[in-house]
């Protein structure tokens, strides 16, 4: 077994998961889901390789990664709550279909 | 050589000058006058060929470059003049025939609207022809070769309201034009295989074309005179151009077109000689357009075309002439046929003149119309009796020689002797019958009629007159010619003679038989056979194959230019643009706003362009 | 220890697969933080304790919890799990599985080093030193970053 | 700065005709404009030989990123077009003076000559193709605002067919310089560059193919003529004069300094297919002439015809060929120029130009009738006026690569023959057709004449004396012959 071999695919497999999810999910919260799927996939390849070369700008990449995904979940839950006018229905991806502005 | 004298330049610089005088200021100021410039520049023309035959009698010949034409790496032309025995001799026939035909013109375009525009159309006809005949290389002469077809072009379709002679007019000089083709190719190629066009360079060195390169280029240049010079295949334009006024026909037929061709084969003689059994390849075609014109011609009645046969009969003699005996006969032939043949054709066109009003002003007329004209014009009949014996060959007239050297020349071979003597008979037969039936005979055309046939006035008679006696007297030419082109004429042996002066007197016999004197009736024989003269008409069905041939293209530009342009190229592109918006039309059905689908779409394109890179690098 | 690198990593895959698959979205949700305290393991595994932590603080726990939040505000809608995609689903799927073959055709599977690599205590500390030495300006961007997000979820007529 | 003036004056002036306080000032800015750009373009003619070498009169900036850099040069064939182009800017101004055309139109001929001036002039791919592209746009404009009838739809397919063209022809440009980057290292888009180091590899084919389309379609080439037709019967007469006589020029000079340049070994490999669809060119398109019932569709079709000669005599690479086909731009420019002003006169009056809608004008318009015979037998290539020399030589060319497709090009004589004269016949000698009864068919007028008297001029000049032309070609002409 080669520790880099499961890095890998670990991380390829989450972040095409997350993908399905963008793709193939009505629901937006879901959506949201596979986007921090696919943020994860990518810190674990940044971690693994900080760690490996003993870098530290690395895991401190990871880590401001981190906290802009937060930031970015945040936001996206906000606007998701904010269009929703339905009130009997969940957000879908449907639902935002028209450009006005 | 010696360089060029005074006389060689006035050769071109009158007939351009005249030209352009006359273009840019008698025709807007005085229409009537253009005739004067026109006839002082064909005086001109005439006295400095005069002058140069007699130089080259003495043994002078000149030649000389007047500027670069060409210039692009293996390509070089120079226009440049070359008068040698040959160029001068042919050129002073022409001059002097041009001439005449010339002052003729003057009165029998008198009373025509356009007399100042024919005389511009004619005088070019008669610069290209002597430009033609001074040019001293291949690609010069083909320039005035293409002028000749242009300026016949303007002239046979010069009563432009006449359908017919728009018709003829262009298939003159399309037919032309096939012949051309064969011409410049042949121009073409003698660039690529020696470099040079100059005839000094080409002839002077007779190691520069191997025979079989001879072989193809001469063929290529007789297909071009195949045209010019009305030969078996590309004859069919000539019979059909005497569409235009009389004068032009005669100039056509006797001194600037139809020689053209002929002269090209005497100029290229060398080279014809050094190709493998081209020479009696020609003289065989020669030989079959000779009787074959004088079959069409027995068999015609319109007096115009009966003498354009003629002269397809007398080309193919010509022609047989270059390819049995070398350049003596042909060229010799050529000059006397000049005059015959100008005078028989002016002497149509007086006969015309004269049935003016009978004819209700139609341009040519028919055996039939006329008939017993001798008493009304006398110097017309004189004219035309002169030309007809000069034509048939009657010794001791102009005729009777130069058929005497082409036969001489033709007598190696059987059949070419055969079909000689059968030209021989067949001339006297055709122009017996024509000068009968038009002079002779009774006056057809009084009958219903209230108007007289008239002598045509003398500006118009005298010219013929002395055409024809040029004609006649022709045979003095011989010696000096032959002298002048540096050969012993091969004279006929007394078998040749005999033969063809019999041949020549049954002509006359037949013809007398053959035509039935009572007036307006058509001869016995004629009506019994339909299916014969209607072959005839038709040329034995080569006319309507060769229009058919040009309707055939014709049909062929109606598909592509109408069909396929119209229903395949058109559609093609326009709809292949329409392709677009209907695309975009089932696409945008697609796109239906959902977010997944554009994230969809922006992934695979992400993944596409991702794998794509990967691959090329 | 490569054995449990190898534990955590499948186990994450196979929550995410899970996640994908559910019907509810709370089932989705706890699948989720199956997979993010899967990877919290994973950073753990590899010495990097901190990143570890942090994971499980700031995402299997604050954004787990705003997620659970967000799934609350709004009804259930059990009965739609997929889209109403304008294309084929195979060729929705195809799209996904393009994207894991790509990655992993990309990386140098079995690589460089078959032993797991352990980060060093000075590592994270050098970190520390980073983060609050030459990067401080980044540390502060994000921190504002964050406010701002904090300031988005503040209702309009509050 | 010599060269600059060529193409800046026109395009200066041009804002400024639009912006002119009336249509009078207008159009006497632009004729300033485009006789003073003609006087100037002749005057280089002395500077040009004061120097040596091929390209002369250089002029350029600094270098910029990735080998972009302002470059003007010109040589023998360029500086030849150049006063093709100022001629016949001038002559179309001159000929389309008493219309009452707008500002814009005045101005549109004026950016027309500019961008066409900066293609003959810029030796960098980039500006090169910058102006190639520009030179659509005002004729879309000349052709979709002031066109007859069917306009819009010529506009439109006009600037599509030649902007997928363009569009090709830029694959392949920057194809070229990628080629010549994997060949030597160094990022350029000098022509002078590109072209003394020959393209190969394995994608060679491709961009040599993606250039010959780009330019084929402007050309144009058999079977991509399809947006010519349309174009030149719908553009107005001034129009039609500068998309046949200087625009089509484009493609052939297009040939002449890139592709067989930079291609030389696939230019002779390429010989057979690209001089077979020469000769199909010439063969096809005097053929559609003949069927023509449209004056100006007809000339149109005899554009693609003539341009035939022009192939042919290019991939022949023989100096006489080259040398044949360079003429020909200049004669076809000429002619078929003139043919169209002569059309544009006959429909301004009539608003006829269907060869059935008239007859019998040689009797009513002696003048028409001679110059239109005149221009025609240029066309048509009889000896002695300009179009023979070009056609000879090409033809010439053609024969020392393939005598068999010399044989079958010949043919185009005969075909030429069987369209000009006819159409020439049908509306001069032929019954007097509906239009041409109208009162309103009179002779030429002063002007009309002044302009055909102009073009008559090197119509005879070149003819008789093509020898200064020939020698101005010749060194580009010999150093493309020879790689």
């Amino acid at each position: 077994m080669n520790a880099e071999l499961v890095a890998w695919a670990a991380a390829s497999a989450l972040f095409s998961i997350g993908t399905a999810f963008l793709l193939l999910r009505r629901q937006l919260v879901a959506m949201v889901v596979g986007i921090e799927l696919m943020v994860n996939a990518a810190n674990i390849l940044i971690v693994f390789h900080a760690v490996r070369r003993a870098d530290p700008q690395g895991l401190a990449v990871a880590l401001l990664a981190l906290a802009a995904a937060a930031a970015e979940v945040v936001v996206g839950f906000a606007l998701i709550l904010s269009m929703r006018n339905d009130e009997n229905e969940a957000p879908e991806s449907s639902h935002l279909r028209e450009l006005s502005g | 050589m010696s360089p060029l004298p005074a006389a060689a330049l006035v050769l071109l610089a009158a007939p351009l000058a005249a030209l352009a005088f006359g273009f840019f200021v008698t025709h807007r100021v005085r229409p009537r006058t253009t005739h004067l410039p026109i006839l002082a520049s064909c005086a001109a023309v005439a006295a400095a060929s005069l002058a140069l035959l007699g130089g080259a009698l003495g043994g002078a010949s000149w030649s000389g470059r007047l500027f670069t034409w060409i210039s692009a790496a293996g390509v070089q032309v120079h226009f440049g003049l070359l008068l040698d025995p040959l160029s001068v001799s042919v050129l002073s026939m022409v001059a002097v025939v041009g001439f005449l035909i010339h002052i003729y013109a003057v009165g029998y375009m008198r009373h025509d609207a356009a007399f100042s525009r024919f005389f511009l159309y004619f005088h070019l006809f008669f610069f290209a022809m002597v430009g033609l005949l001074t040019s001293d290389n291949y690609l010069q002469l083909y320039l005035f070769w293409e002028g000749v077809g242009l300026a016949s072009f303007l002239l046979i379709g010069f009563w432009q309201h006449k359908p017919t002679a728009r018709a003829a007019a262009w298939k003159a000089f399309l037919t032309n034009r096939v012949g051309d083709v064969g011409f410049l190719l042949a121009i073409l190629l003698l660039f690529r295989w020696t470099g040079t066009v100059a005839f000094a360079d080409l002839f002077s060195n007779p190691s520069l074309l191997s025979s079989q390169k001879a072989f193809i280029v001469g063929f290529l240049l007789f297909w071009g005179a195949c045209a010019k010079s009305a030969q078996f295949p590309l004859y069919v334009w000539l019979p059909d151009a005497m569409e235009g006024p009389t004068p032009v026909s005669a100039l056509m037929h006797a001194a600037t077109m139809v020689t053209a061709g002929v002269f090209l084969l005497a100029r290229s003689y060398p080279l014809l000689e050094r190709a493998p059994g081209l020479l009696p390849f020609i003289a065989l075609v020669g030989a079959f357009t000779a009787v074959w014109g004088a079959v069409g011609a027995f068999f015609r009645k319109d007096i115009k075309r009966i003498l354009a046969y003629s002269t397809v009969s007398h080309l193919g003699l010509m022609t047989l002439g270059r390819g049995g005996g070398g350049v003596f006969p042909a060229v010799f032939h050529l000059i006397v046929h000049g005059f015959f043949k100008a005078a028989l054709f002016l002497c149509a066109g007086n006969v015309i003149h004269g049935l003016h009003d009978s004819l209700g002003g139609a341009p040519t007329a028919t055996v039939d119309d006329a008939g017993g004209l001798r008493a009304s014009m006398p110097m017309t009949f004189a004219a035309f009796t002169l030309g007809a014996v000069s034509l048939a060959g009657v010794p001791p007239f102009g005729g009777f020689w130069s058929k005497e050297f082409v036969l001489a020349g033709a007598f190696g071979t059987p059949a070419l002797a055969a079909l000689g003597l059968l030209t021989a008979l067949g001339s006297s037969l055709y122009i017996g019958r024509m000068l009968f039936l038009t002079f002779l005979g009774r006056r057809s055309w009084q009958k219903g009629h209230a108007a007289h046939a008239h002598e045509a006035p003398p500006v118009m008679w005298v010219p013929v007159l002395l055409l024809s006696l040029g004609g006649a007297l022709a045979g003095f030419l011989a010696a000096p010619l032959a002298r002048l082109l540096g050969v012993e004429p091969h004279h006929a042996s007394h078998t040749v003679t005999a033969l063809s002066i019999a041949s020549m007197a049954a002509g006359f016999g037949l013809a007398w038989a053959a035509a039935d004197l009572a007036p307006g009736g058509e001869p016995a024989w004629r009506s019994r056979h339909p299916a014969l003269l209607e072959a005839v008409e038709s040329d034995f069905g080569w006319q309507p194959f060769c229009d058919r041939a040009a309707g055939a293209v014709a049909g062929a530009a109606r598909f592509l230019g109408d069909i396929v342009e119209g229903s395949i190229w058109d559609p093609g592109t326009e709809d292949a643009a329409a392709a677009f918006p209907a695309l975009s039309e089932v696409l945008g059905r697609r796109a239906r706003g959902i977010l997944n689908d554009y994230a969809l779409l922006m992934t695979a394109g992400a993944a596409g362009l991702a794998i794509l890179v990967s691959l090329c690098f | 220890m490569l054995t449990a690198f190898a534990l955590c990593g499948g186990l994450a895959v196979l929550f995410a697969a899970a996640a994908l698959i559910q019907k509810t979205l709370y089932g989705s949700a706890m699948c989720l933080m199956g997979v993010l305290l899967e990877v919290a393991a994973l950073f753990v595994l590899v010495g990097a304790d901190l990143m570890g932590f942090i994971q499980v603080l700031v995402y299997a726990g604050a954004v787990m919890v705003l997620i659970v939040i967000a799934i609350l505000s709004a009804p259930p809608n059990i009965a739609q799990r997929w889209t109403a995609s304008a294309f084929p689903k195979p060729a929705a799927w195809l799209v996904p599985l393009a994207v894991f073959a790509g990655l992993a055709s990309a990386g140098r599977m079995g690589g460089l080093e078959a032993a797991l690599p352990q980060a060093g205590a000075h590592l994270q500390r050098e970190m520390a030193g980073l983060l609050f030495g030459p990067w401080a300006l980044a540390v502060e961007a994000v921190g504002l970053l964050v406010l701002i997000a904090s300031l988005a979820v503040v209702r309009e007529d509050a | 700065m010599l060269l600059t003036g060529l193409w800046a004056l026109p395009m200066l002036t041009a804002p400024l005709v639009w912006a002119a306080p009336s249509r009078r000032a207008a159009r006497l800015l632009a004729l300033a404009a485009s006789s003073a750009v003609l006087l100037y373009s002749i005057w280089l003619w002395g500077p040009f030989s004061a120097e040596e070498g091929l390209l002369r009169l250089h002029e350029s900036g600094a270098p910029g990123a990735y080998g972009l850099r302002y470059h003007l040069a010109v040589d023998g064939v360029s500086l030849s077009l150049c006063w093709l182009t100022a001629f016949l800017s001038l002559v179309s101004i001159v000929a389309t003076w008493s219309d009452e055309r707008p500002n814009a139109y005045w101005a549109a001929f004026l950016a027309l000559e500019a961008a066409l001036m900066g293609v003959f002039l810029m030796q960098n791919l980039f500006w090169f193709y910058v102006f190639w592209d520009a030179a659509l746009i005002p004729m879309f404009f000349i052709i979709g605002l002031w066109g007859s009838g069917n306009r819009r739809r010529a506009a439109f397919k006009f600037i599509l067919y030649t902007f997928v063209g363009g569009l090709t022809l830029l694959l392949g440009l920057v194809g070229l310089v990628a080629l010549h980057h994997q060949a030597t290292g160094a990022w350029t888009w000098e022509i002078p560059e590109l072209t003394r180091a020959t393209a190969s590899g394995p994608w060679a084919p491709y961009v040599f193919l993606a250039i010959a389309a780009g330019f084929a379609v402007k050309v144009p080439v058999f079977p991509l003529h399809n947006w010519l037709p349309d174009a030149h019967t719908e553009a107005p007469a001034a129009g039609s004069v500068m998309l046949a006589g200087a625009m089509l020029k484009m493609g052939v000079y297009g040939l002449m300094r890139i592709l067989v340049p930079a291609f030389p070994a696939l230019s002779a490999a390429a010989l057979p297919w690209a001089a077979g669809l020469g000769v199909a060119s010439i063969l096809y398109g005097a053929l559609c002439a003949m069927a023509q019932k449209d004056l100006k569709r007809l000339i149109a079709f005899t554009s693609v015809s003539h341009m035939g000669f022009c192939i042919v005599g290019i991939f022949s690479l023989t100096p006489e060929g080259l040398s044949g086909a360079a003429l020909q731009m200049i004669n076809h420019g000429l002619s078929t120029g003139g043919l169209f002003l002569l059309v544009g006169f006959l429909y301004e009056r009539a608003h006829a130009r269907g060869l059935d809608d008239f007859g019998g004008l040689a009797q009513s318009a002696p003048w028409f009738a001679f110059f239109f015979a005149f221009v025609m037998l240029s066309s048509i290539g009889l000896p002695g006026l300009n179009g023979f020399v070009g056609e000879a030589l090409s033809l010439y060319g053609l024969l020392r690569a393939s005598p068999p497709l010399a044989a079958a090009a010949s043919l185009g004589a005969v075909l030429a023959a069987a369209y000009g004269l006819p159409s020439f016949q049908r509306v001069f000698w032929a019954p007097p057709g509906p239009a041409s009864r109208s009162p309103l068919v009179r002779d030429l007028t002063f002007r009309e004449q002044a302009v055909l008297w102009t073009l008559a001029v090197p119509i005879v000049g070149l003819g008789l004396f093509p020898k200064p032309l020939l020698d101005l070609v010749a060194p580009a002409v010999q150093s493309l012959a020879q790689r």
